[in-house]
This record gives C-alpha cells, structure tokens and sequence, in this order.
C-alpha cells in the first residue's frame, strides 16, 4: 500500500519491534562506553572477550526471563523465580554427589514440580498469581535455607565442571550456549507454534481465548511449569560456574528477570511481548553493569546512571512511536 | 610459593612503582562498616601513592563472583577481598592464584580448602567476634545462670549474619542458657524497635540478655526496652562500635559493644601489602586488634560512624 | 431553516492518517443547530475516525475546525466536551467494574455544596434518565460489567445525554439494540432536535437514516462524496454513492438442502435466565432467534457453547451429549460460537488480524503443534478478499481497524473453522450494506455445505431475509417456533413482544393476529 | 430482590468486601496464636498493649500503602517507595537540624517533588511505570547514598519526640493516630469525591475515561504526587520513632507495600479496590510477624508458614466467591 523504499522499511520494522528503543539506548551506551573508557580506566570494552563475558554473567537471568516471558505474556507473573533458582541450585548441590546425571534430571524434574506448584495454585484454584508466588517464593526460600542452614552447599562433579567451563568451537563457553539454545527453542516455541500462538491469546484476552475453545488453565499451568523448568536449567548452569550453592544466591533476582522481559518490551499486561525482546533486556543490564566498571563508577553513580538510561530507554520507546504517527 | 607471582621483584628497577590494588567487596554502600572498610583501604594505598580499583556487589555474592572474573581481567598487582561468602571464595583465590595475582582476605577469611591459594588473611573473622563476645558473657555470669537470650539480626539470608549468630549460639552451647530465635529487622531501626517490642510483649521481664549483631540495629532495640522500662534489667551486648552505641554504654543502656575497627583493618592490611610486593614472605593469618569496649573503658574510644 | 443559521460545528479540508493507511483526505463536513446530519460510508471509509477530530479523540494531520464561526484548535476530550460537543463513540467505552450511574455521570459527577460526591442526586438522576428516556430496567447499583451489549449502548446514550450538548454525535448507536430500543432513541433524537441540538448520526441501517436525518454526507476511502438533503434522494441512491454500485438485493436466499438434525436442546433451563428451551437444526438449515435486547437470546447460545453454566436440560450434537461449561468441548464436538461482543469476547484487540482469525483454527493448520506459516496467510487472504476486510496488512493489529472491520474479522474466525453448527450473534452488527451482502453470501454457502446455522439477530430483516426458520424469545422464554416460507414480519414481532404462540407455524400463521398478552 | 433476613445480607455483603477471605484468615490466624503461644512462649497475645503495638509497628508501611492503594487503583505501579521513604527520611534528618517546622515541611514538600517525578515521567512522557518507578527508585536510593555516605543520619528535635513517643488519649499512640488520619481521609478522598471517583474510572477503562473527558494524565500524575506525599509523612513518622536515619532502611518495603494493598483485594490491573482492604492487608503482615515472634518460629518457619497462609488466604477469597455463585 505504501511506496517506501527498502530500507525505510526495514528500519520502521526495526522501530516497531518490541524493545527497540532499548536496544537503541543500548548501543548508544556501548559505544559510548568503548569511547570514554580507554581515557578513563585503560579497559578495552568492545573486546570478543568482554562481550562473550557479559554474555556468560547473564546466562543464568537470560534462562529464566525466557520462562518468565512466557509467564507475563499471558498475562501473569512469577515472583517466585529467585527462591526457585535457589532452592535448586541447593539441590542441584545435593544432589551432585550422586552423579551427573541424579543432579542434571533431579534437578530438572524438582524444577517442573515447583512450576507445577505454581500452575496448580493460579491456574487450577485461580488464586492471584501476583501475592500465591510471592507466597511459594517465601517457602521455596525457606526451603533452601532449612537445607543449608544458611551455609554454602559445594556441588562435586567433573560434567559442572564441563559445563561451566568448557566451550565449543573454542570461543562460546557452555552456559552460553545453553542460554543461546534456550533463547532459540522459546522463540520458536512463541512464534511458531500452535501453543504459543495461544498464550498470546490468553494474555490478549482471557475471556476470548476461552470463548475460542482454548483451554486456558492448563496453558498457564504449563507456563509456570516451563519457568520452573527454565529455573532448574538456570541453576544447573550456575552451579556449573561457581561449582557451589548459596542459600543467598538469588534473592531478589526476580526483579532483575521481570526488568529484562519488561524493558524487551514485553506488556506486564499481558498478550504482547518476544523472546527477543528479552535478550535485548537481558542484555541491556549485562552490558550497563559491565561498562559501569570500564568507566569505574562508584555504586551511587552506577544507580544514578541506571536510573536515567532506564528513563531515557523508555523514553526512546515512546518518542519512537510518536514519530510513527 | 608467592615468589612466582609479578611482584615488584620482577618489574625490575623502577622502585616507586605505582601499584593497582584491586579490591573485590561484597558491599560498600549497604552498611556503613564495609564503607569504611573500603575508605580506610583506599586511603592506606592512595597514601601509598597506589591506585585503588573497588568493585562492590552490594550484597551479592554471584555479582562477586562475577566481579572477580572482571578484576583478574584487569590484572592488578594484588586483589584485596572482603568476600560475602567464605565458601564461595575458594574457587576466587583458586582464579586468581592461577592468574598469577596475589590475593588478600579481608575481614572474612576463606574456607580452609582456600587457604592453600591466597596469600594473607587480615582481621578478625566475624564468627570469631560474635564467639568471644558470647564468652564475655559466660565468664560475667557463669555457664549455669540459666540466661535467657534474645537476639536481633539485620538480613537472615545475609552470610555475615549468618555467621555472627553461629559463632555465638556455638559458645552458647555448653551452658544452660535459653537462646531465643533470632529477630531480623533488615537494616531498619524502627523495625528493629518493633521487633523488640514483640519480643517484650511475648517474654516481658524473662529476657535478661538482647545480642544484637548490628549496633545500628541494637540501638532500635534499646529504645524499645527504654520504652518498656527495663533499662538496666535486660543486659544489652552489642558489635560493630558505632558512636552512638558508645553514647549508650556511656549512659548504661547498653552495656558492650565489640568495635572492629576498620582503621585497625586497614592499618595491618597496609603492612601486609608492603611486604607482599616488594616481594617479602608474609605469614597467613595478621590478626587485627578487637575493642571490647563497656563502661569502664569507653572514654578511650572514639566510634568511626 | 439551518441553511441561514450559522453551521454550529463546520470542519474543513480535514486530513488524518495513520500508520499505513490515509484514514481521512481533505475531507469537510458542517452540522447546524436542529438538525440531524447522517454520516454514512463503507467500513473503514473513515466516519468514525472523522467524528473523533471532532471530539478531540484525533488530532487531525492538517484542516481547520470552527465552532460558532470561530476556528478553534481541539487539544482534548475535555475541551470539545466544554464547547458542547458530545458523542457515543462505536466502541462502547464502559467502565466494566463501576455501577452503571458512575458509568452514566462518567466524568461528569454531582457534587453537593461541601465540594463532595453528591450519591444520592447520582443515584436519583441515574434513575431519573434509566426510566423516563432511555427506557433501561436495570437498578443504577448493578455493576456495568453485568449488563448485556445492548444494555452498556443505552448506559452510553444516557451518558451523552447528560452531557446536555448542543452537538451530541452518534456513532451507530442502535447497532446493538433492536427496534423497540431504538424507537426511544428515535424519540429521544427527535426531542433533542426540538431543543436546537445538532445530531450527527452515523449508521448502516439506512432505513434509519433515511427516516431520521435532515441532511446525509458520504464519505468513501476517506473522501467527501457527498452532501444531500435527504428529502431529495433515495435508499438505492444512497447505497450506490456508498459503495459505488449499486446493489440488487441485500438477500438472495438460494435454499439449502436439509439433512438430519444435528444439533438438539431438550429443556434447557437457568433460572432467572431461560427455562425449558427446546430446539433442534439440520443440516443445511439457518434458524433464526428473535426477540428484543435482554430476552435471553444470547444468554441461551452462550450455554449452549458452554461459556455460561446452566441449571437443567441436555444438548446434543450429532446424536452425542455436549458436556456442559466447555467451550473447548463444544469447538471438539463441531460447535462454532461469533459472540456478539466483539471487543469484550471476540477479539484480542492487541494482535493481529491474521493471529485472531486462525485462533481456533490453528490445530488444523499445524502438525506436531507447529503452525504451517504458508497455509495460515493463504487462509487468512483468502478471507481478508472474500469479505473485503480493509486493513493495511494481515499483521495490523485488529484494534486498530475500524469497527465494521474487527467485525468482520471475528466472522472470519469462526466461518474458517468449519464447524458443523455454527451460532452466530448478532453477525452483521455494524457491517456496512455492500459487505452484509457478502456475509449473506458466505452464511448461504456454508448451508449448501451442510452446515446447519443458528442465526441470533434484532434486525427483522434479516431473519426474514436468510432464514429457513425461526424461534423468538421473550423473557428466557420461547414463544413461538415459524417456518419463514409465507411469514410476515408481524407475526415474529408480536411473538417477540411476547404474546405466546404456539410452537407450531401452521397454528402462527393462523392466529396471526388478535393475541393478547 | 431476594428475601433474606438481614444478618445473611450482612454476612453476604461482608463476603463481596474486598479482601474479606484476607481477614477471615487473620482474625483465624490471631485466634489460634492467642490459644497456642502461652502454652510455647507464655506470652498473652490478645492484649491491647500488643495489638497497639502492632498497629505502630505498621504506621508507615500502612500511610504508604495508602498511597499505593490510589496509584494502583489507577492502573499504575510505584516501585518506588522503598527508596523514596529511604531518601526523604535521610532528608527529613538533615533538615531536623534546623528546626522542626523545617524538618515538617521540608520533608512533606520534598516527598510532593519526588511524587511530581514520578508523575511526570509516567503519565507526562507517558513512559512504562513499572520500569520508570524502579528507575527512579534506583536514583533515589542513590542520592539517599550520596547524602549519608552510607552512615545513619541522627535526628535533632524534641518535636519528633512528641510525634515517636506520645499518645493521645494515653493510649492512641501519635504514629498510630496519625496513620488513622490518613486511612480515614483517603477512604473518604476514594470514595467520596471526584477525584476518587476518577481515579476508579481511569483505573476501570483508560479510554472510557478519556472519552468521558477525564484529564487522566493529571489525575495519574496527582497519584504519584499522593504517593510521595505519603512517603514522606510515613518518614517523619518513623524518624520521629527512630531519630534516625540510615540510607539502608526501607530497601524492598515497596514488596510489603504492595503486597499490603494487593491482599486487601485491590487488583493490580487498576479500578478496583478499597482502602479498607488495605488496611486488611497491612495489618494482615503486621499481626503475622508479630504473632511468629509469640510462637517463637525462627525465620525459616515464618517464611514457609507465611507461605501457606498467603495461599490458604486467597482460597478462602475464592472460595467464598465460588459459594456466592
Ligand atoms: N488507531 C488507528 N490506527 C491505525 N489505523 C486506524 C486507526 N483507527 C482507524 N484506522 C484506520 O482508518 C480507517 C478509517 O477507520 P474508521 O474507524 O474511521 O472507519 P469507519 O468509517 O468508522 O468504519 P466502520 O463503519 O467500520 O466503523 C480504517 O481503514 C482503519 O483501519
Ligand atoms: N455477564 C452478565 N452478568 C449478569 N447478567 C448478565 C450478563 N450478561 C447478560 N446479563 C443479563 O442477562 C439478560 C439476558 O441478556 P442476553 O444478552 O442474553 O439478551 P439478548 O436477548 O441476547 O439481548 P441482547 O441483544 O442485549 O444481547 C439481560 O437482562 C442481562 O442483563
Ligand atoms: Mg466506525
Ligand atoms: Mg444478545
């Protein structure tokens, strides 16, 4: 209908995109940073090294807010995912003594049986997800610390250690690639199939989706299950890296996951959002706290600084729009 | 062993080298304390004419790790570590020892299994402080007065905490005495009055002994038991040193608070680093001095914060 | 006579797009005091978004807006609403968890001499406007949420009402009602007219223009046409300056072949909703249901498919029992349901048009749960062509098509399912002429295929015009069962109005008149 | 319509109350402490000294929550308040020093700023709330920070004596009295004027509000404005309690705060909820911790019983619903 050229094209589709006007405050951050910070602290910022580093840091949020987006598009939430890491890398400690394969699958199916906790509370006795997993996070954290009394769990495995260490094609570490594939088989998951075309749905509008046949409970059950599952993965990945667990580890990281998938541009809504959205923001905060060092900012500045690019990303995002109009 | 690591010895004839020091925390601005650990720090190595590199996880210990991995990158001379978590350090000092840095423990010693891959350890272990404050307490009054305890605590999930109330409920055990579940009230005063508070409404008068593991916190808590009445009649015992608990102890609100110095801190971790890099063999441990300090020593102590 | 008066509203040269579409070019249009100007146009001609520049809802790209003979610039809802200018805007804005007098008062609350909400005068009024204009039994108290479709367009009328505009624009205000309804509308427009307000009405029941408006404007592809006095001018010219055809006849019924029955409902029963609802349809075979807005009508299909519960009665599809409450159950079973709320339970206004339409048809264009892309687009086009959808693209987002168009989309996803029953409410609800004729079309077709079509319809003609047969409800109850074949619209009102017949058409046809209640 | 005597109307109507399932399990919750705790902890539960008390312990969480309750009903979310009361008790420290007028109004005037921000970022630049107000949060923990260097801040003023320790009657504390005040004035704001009327109306159908000619960005922008406001009257309070300050002591209340409004059957998508649900909601958290202490749970156990209770607190709600259908 419209006679634009190619590229005009191709960059309004770039405007559309969910998150694009974080990814636009994040380059411009980078490249920002990979000019300043040689004057400031000597560091080479834009290295392959640097970059792939970020990548790993972020591997263990990257995994779950790819559950959770699943989560918040239709149209509910998981502030139970920092308890849950926790709780699973406790086990996953424990249970590395019995072998890699006890740890790696008892970890995995503890995960879908804590998601499934979760499912069956929102979406079977259709309690408010909001105050039920901000309830199960409680437990689950309790849970781990009962197991621990408080203390660091070591894991003992040679495979963690393969997976937190190696790499493949020698230059992308393990974790990575999980992280990589993850991201690769939930975005296909979203966009491709008939399941996730349907938790668009019931976060668009629940009531619809269920005057159009689809069964909604047990697609929103499913979803915590899969957070949970992304949880188990996450801390399978984590305890790889630092081959011990710490009942300390991820209080609180549930607001770093819910701030990845928000800033993608995922609705907290519902019915709107993307994996790749995800990454974006998952990455944003990486790359931010990872520059905030080149530039070695102290930690008020690094807030202050957040604080105003978060303002200004979002600012972008709207501004974007606008232009549109 | 730390002949093999960069040291001045091997950066040859320029004497007035200025060195890097890195230093890893597991917080600077999430509690006065560490604050002025890393101030105290900066300021022995800066007077030094080192550079101070500081990177805080602000109660993190994954961000730590993380951290970590950023400063080996940077490759500083020597990495200075106020570690969030004793365990997890281990495999800090076993990276950086490979990386060829020497590592220093601040105010939280690794693990054993650690001990073979860092260089020093400096100051006192929190568990050790809580430790000997529970024994001023049993030496005062015997291990068969039948105490009852309460305690308050600032985060539960918190490795320093958790360590604090282990190593006093660890001297507690040989006695008769009743230990109260810990309170937490999370780095808020008020809170922690409310906390107290509860406590006075459940135990009335059958505390006779609040141990707080924060004095910024404690202070929340003495205001409660003034507020009750019970000034005097319940024995407060308190760490950290701060100028206000001094004032307490001072008016017998309180009656001991353990001041870590972290002046002291710096000062010894100085001496230790000098001798580390211009190459000298250091011994492990370098324990810094601990205040104890009550009525009848308070006027010779001024607080930090 | 308005000519020598001064226009009350005048826009000129009026431009808008959106994104990928030119919604309005250099389009003008006045309205003066006492009168009634219609707005008429095919879906997505560009009414809607016209009378939004009006109310500030737009900003417009370039034109100029005078009020009084003034040009003013409109910045806001408020401003337009304090030069006077009210609207019922298509989409019903109603705010769902509020009773219906603050949906009444919405943005408009009484305050008593202390500076604090005045209930009782809110409550009082409400009462006052529900009874004495708008005709709405329902208690002020009652949650807007709760009402029917029909009910929540009449809130919004009295909404505008109490707005005591001079210039209350109307954007298909009746699509949801059905006559009885609408004639208090038409009372309550031929008063306002009698206080010098100025009424702009869009429709697509021409009639109703015809019947009500002074002057008509049409507008196509969002650009003038034309301005008419109605008096001057014909239903047929209308159509033809409209779509820019002309259009033989709305409804070519080519009859079906009827098969066995597939769908049976034995004394189905709710209380204080319907009781003892009994039917069946064949295959091949369009029922029609009758009756006025809150009879019950839809209440009954919505058990049926299973989004309501229902107290007592069994439904069954080609001989098997439907389980009840399952809607999932029921599209399994051959079931299809259009609802007749669009917004609230048809649509997912935040995807697309292509993401909306294939929703239940997704499992059948999927193996092992993967969507086969091709297959859906070529689906999706194909319907976009058959029924003239105007959007700029199958990824527009639905709620940003206009409404005759979103519409047309819900349609669209239940006419692809191919189902073996399909209910359909209220199907042609804001649809313009050109496109209901295609509709027209596809109905028929799917019978001829032996799908068996329950039409639930408040416009009489079309019952008369595509059904075999039909049932009227009044009150949750049904009173009266007739053949179409030599059936006049009388008898199927009266029944409506709940004067009982028999279920027997023979008997109908025979008693046509002279029933009392 | 029906014929019920009036006691079920009642019972029925206190059902359909918001969160009236929160209180049923509370009011069971006090019941059993008050049976169990003299038997574990012989502490007498069910005095009025306790129960004051706990309302004390709950003032500023309480004055904030209302707020909350405003921002949410409107559709909205401020993670912000954590560190807004972080900052403006810090400030409110500094300013004691000269006096307490200057300490009063200050304070008050600084929280209305800080709520203009938020304000104007959220409903001026019409940017995300839930990543705007974590930005902004993250700014205002940071100047907290840099204000304090980290250290508690002392109070100075025999005022803040008065407003932390006295009491009216002899036995309604001032904090308490006045967190009275602004639950009774908010509930009447809410429900009896205008702009409560609104503030529903935006919350319940943003386009319908605007339709009706609602000026919803200043509306929204004034719930922010509230919310500081009451911030900063929940600082004074508790500076007033604490005489003192530290730039650490309200990190995560927000999570407390906005599981107060959410228990108290506010919904988080905005035009629903009830101050006095809120209410429900603060106290609900209050009795809880207070009576975990008479029980003599260590923090594991309060977390998983808090867990569980949070759970079994939702399914009476929607059970209770269930029952009315
Ligand atoms: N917010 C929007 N974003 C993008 N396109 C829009 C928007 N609103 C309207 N349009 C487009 O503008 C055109 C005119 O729409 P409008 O709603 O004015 O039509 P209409 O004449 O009212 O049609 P109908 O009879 O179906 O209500 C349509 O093509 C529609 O897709
Ligand atoms: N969600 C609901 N909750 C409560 N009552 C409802 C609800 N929807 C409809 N009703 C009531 O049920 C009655 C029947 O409404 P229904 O929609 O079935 O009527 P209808 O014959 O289809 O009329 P309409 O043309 O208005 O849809 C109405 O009086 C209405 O008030
Ligand atoms: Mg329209
Ligand atoms: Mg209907």
């Amino acid at each position: 209908m419209n006679s634009n050229s190619k590229e005009t094209n191709l960059w309004k589709k770039f405007l559309e995109m969910n998150g694009s006007g974080v990814l636009i405050a994040l380059i411009s951050f980078i490249i920002l940073v990979s000019i300043i910070s040689p004057h400031i602290t000597g560091g080479k910022y834009l290295t392959w090294t640097n970059i792939i580093q970020v990548f790993r840091q972020q591997t263990y949020i990257g995994i779950i807010a790819c559950g959770m987006t699943f989560v918040i598009i239709s149209g509910n939430i998981d502030l139970s995912v920092g308890s849950q890491l926790t709780l699973l890398t406790v086990l996953c400690a424990n249970f590395s003594h019995y072998g890699n394969l006890a740890a790696i699958f008892g970890t995995l199916t503890l995960g879908l049986v804590l998601g499934f906790f979760n499912g069956l509370f929102v979406s079977g006795l259709k309690l408010n997800p909001f105050i039920v997993t901000l309830g199960t996070g409680s437990i689950f954290g309790a849970l781990a610390m009962i197991l621990t009394s408080g203390f660091t769990k070591r894991a003992d495995s040679t495979l963690f250690n393969y997976i937190g260490t190696g790499s493949v094609l020698g230059f992308i570490p393990m974790p990575v690639l999980i992280m990589l594939c993850v991201v690769l088989i939930f975005a296909f998951i979203l966009k491709r199939t008939v399941f996730g075309q349907r938790i668009y749905a019931i976060g668009a509008n629940p009531k619809a989706a269920r005057y159009s046949g689809i069964r909604s409970r047990a697609f929103v059950a499913i979803t915590y299950i899969l957070s949970g599952f992304c949880c188990a993965l996450a801390a399978i990945t984590l305890i790889a890296r630092s081959t011990s667990a710490n009942p300390a580890v991820a209080g609180g990281k549930e607001m770093d996951v819910i701030l990845s998938v928000v800033l993608g541009g995922t609705s907290i809504l519902g019915g709107k959002g993307s994996i790749w959205g995800t990454v974006i923001g998952f990455l944003f905060i990486g790359f931010m706290s990872n520059g905030f060092t080149f530039l070695n900012f102290n930690q008020y500045m690094q807030w202050v600084v957040m604080g105003i690019i978060l303002v200004i990303a979002l600012a972008i995002d709207v501004y974007k729009q606008k232009g549109r109009v | 062993d730390s002949s093999k690591k960069n040291t001045a010895a091997d950066s040859g004839p320029e004497k007035e080298k200025a060195y890097t020091i890195g230093y890893c925390t597991m917080g600077y601005s999430i509690a006065p304390w560490v604050l002025f650990l890393g101030d105290n720090l900066k300021a022995e190595c800066e007077k030094r004419g080192w550079k101070f590199n500081m990177l805080s996880a602000e109660g993190d210990s994954e961000l730590q790790a993380e951290q970590i991995q950023t400063m080996i990158s940077k490759k500083p001379d020597l990495i200075l570590i106020f570690a969030g978590d004793a365990s997890l350090c281990v495999d800090w000092v076993k990276d950086i020892d490979a990386a060829g840095i020497h590592s220093v423990l601040v105010g939280m010693d690794v693990k054993e299994e650690g001990r073979k891959y860092a260089t020093a350890f400096v100051g006192p272990d929190q568990e050790q402080m809580t430790y000997n404050v529970a024994s001023e307490i049993i030496k005062e009054y015997g291990p068969d007065a039948g105490l009852t305890i309460a305690q308050i605590g600032g985060v539960p999930q918190q490795y320093d905490y958790i360590v604090r109330v282990k190593g006093f409920n660890e001297a507690c055990k040989n006695t008769n005495y009743t230990l109260i579940e810990p309170e937490w009230a999370h780095s808020n005063r008020a809170d922690a009055q409310g906390k107290m508070e509860n406590l006075l409404a459940t135990y009335g008068d059958k505390i006779d002994i609040l141990m707080g593991y924060d004095d910024d916190l404690t202070l929340g808590a003495v205001a409660a038991i003034e507020e009750a009445g019970l000034t005097g009649k319940i024995k407060v015992y308190s760490i950290t040193g701060m100028v206000e608990a001094l004032h307490a102890i001072e008016e017998g609100r309180m009656v001991m608070t353990v001041q870590n110095s972290t002046a002291e801190i710096a000062r010894v971790c100085g001496n230790v680093m000098d001798k580390i890099l211009s190459g000298e063999s250091v011994e492990y441990n370098n324990p810094s001095e601990l205040f104890y300090i009550t009525k009848e020593n308070v006027a010779d102590y001024k607080g930090e914060f | 006579m308005p000519e020598k008066k001064q226009p009350l509203v005048e826009l000129k040269g009026i431009t808008k797009s959106f994104p990928g579409v030119k919604a309005l070019s250099d389009v003008s249009f006045d309205i003066y005091p006492g009168e009634v100007h219609a707005l008429c146009g095919e879906n997505g001609a560009g009414k809607s978004t016209l009378i939004k520049v009006m109310t500030g809802a737009h900003k417009p790209d370039s034109g100029k807006i005078f009020i009084d003979g003034n040009e003013i610039v409109i910045n806001s809802t408020q401003q337009a609403m304090e030069s006077g200018i009210a609207c019922i805007y298509q989409e019903l804005s109603i705010a769902p968890q509020l009773d219906v007098a603050k949906n009444v008062f919405l943005g408009n609350m009484f305050v008593n001499k202390a500076g604090f909400l005045d209930l009782k005068k809110l409550y009082r009024e409400t009462d006052d406007i529900l009874c004495n204009y708008i005709g709405l039994k329902v208690s002020p108290k009652k949650p807007a949420g709760e009402l029917s479709v029909g009910q929540q367009q009449m809130v919004e009328i009295g909404r505008a009402l109490t707005r005591r505009a001079r210039v209350i624009i109307m954007d298909e205000p009746t699509s949801s009602l059905s006559e009885s309804e609408a004639d208090t509308l038409f009372k309550l427009i031929k008063m306002l007219k009698d206080d010098n307000a100025a009424i702009v009405y869009i429709s697509h029941k021409l009639d109703e223009v015809m019947n009500l408006a002074d002057r008509i404007t049409v507008i196509r592809d969002g650009r003038n046409i034309i301005t008419m006095d109605t008096k001057d001018t014909t239903q047929d010219e209308l159509i033809s300056h409209m779509i820019g055809r002309t259009l033989e006849n709305l409804y070519q019924k080519v009859p079906a072949k009827q098969g066995e029955k597939v769908l049976e409902v034995k004394q189905l029963s709710k209380a204080d909703v319907f009781q003892n609802v009994s039917f069946s349809v064949n295959k091949g075979e369009i029922l029609g249901f009758f009756g006025l807005v809150g009879a019950g009508r839809s209440e009954i299909m919505r058990a049926i498919f299973g989004v309501d519960k229902y107290d007592a009665g069994e439904i069954l599809i080609n001989g098997k029992k439907l389980s009840p409450g399952n809607p999932a159950c029921a599209i399994e079973a051959g079931l299809g349901f259009c609802t007749e709320d669009r917004k609230l339970e048809g649509l997912m206004l935040r995807l697309s048009v292509l993401q909306n339409m294939t929703l239940v048809k997704l499992p059948a264009i999927s193996k092992a749960g993967v969507v086969n892309r091709k297959k859906q687009s070529s689906l999706v086009n194909q319907y976009v062509e058959n029924i003239s959808i105007k959007t700029p693209s199958v990824h527009q987002l639905t709620g940003n098509l206009s409404g005759g168009n979103q519409q047309k989309v819900v349609l669209a996803k239940w006419l692809m399912m191919n189902p073996d029953v399909l209910i359909v409410d209220e199907p042609t609800r804001g649809i313009d002429v050109g496109s209901k004729s295609e509709i027209y079309g596809l109905l028929g077709e799917l019978s001829r295929n032996g799908v068996a079509i329950i039409v639930v319809s408040s416009e009489i003609e079309e019952i008369m015009g595509i059904c075999d047969r039909v049932i009227t409800v009044c009150e949750g109850e049904v009173t009266a069962e007739m053949d179409i074949e030599g059936l006049d619209c009388e008898a199927v009102l009266s029944a409506a109005l709940g004067r009982k017949h028999r279920h027997n058409a023979e008997i109908v046809n025979n008693t046509k008149t002279g029933n009392k209640a």
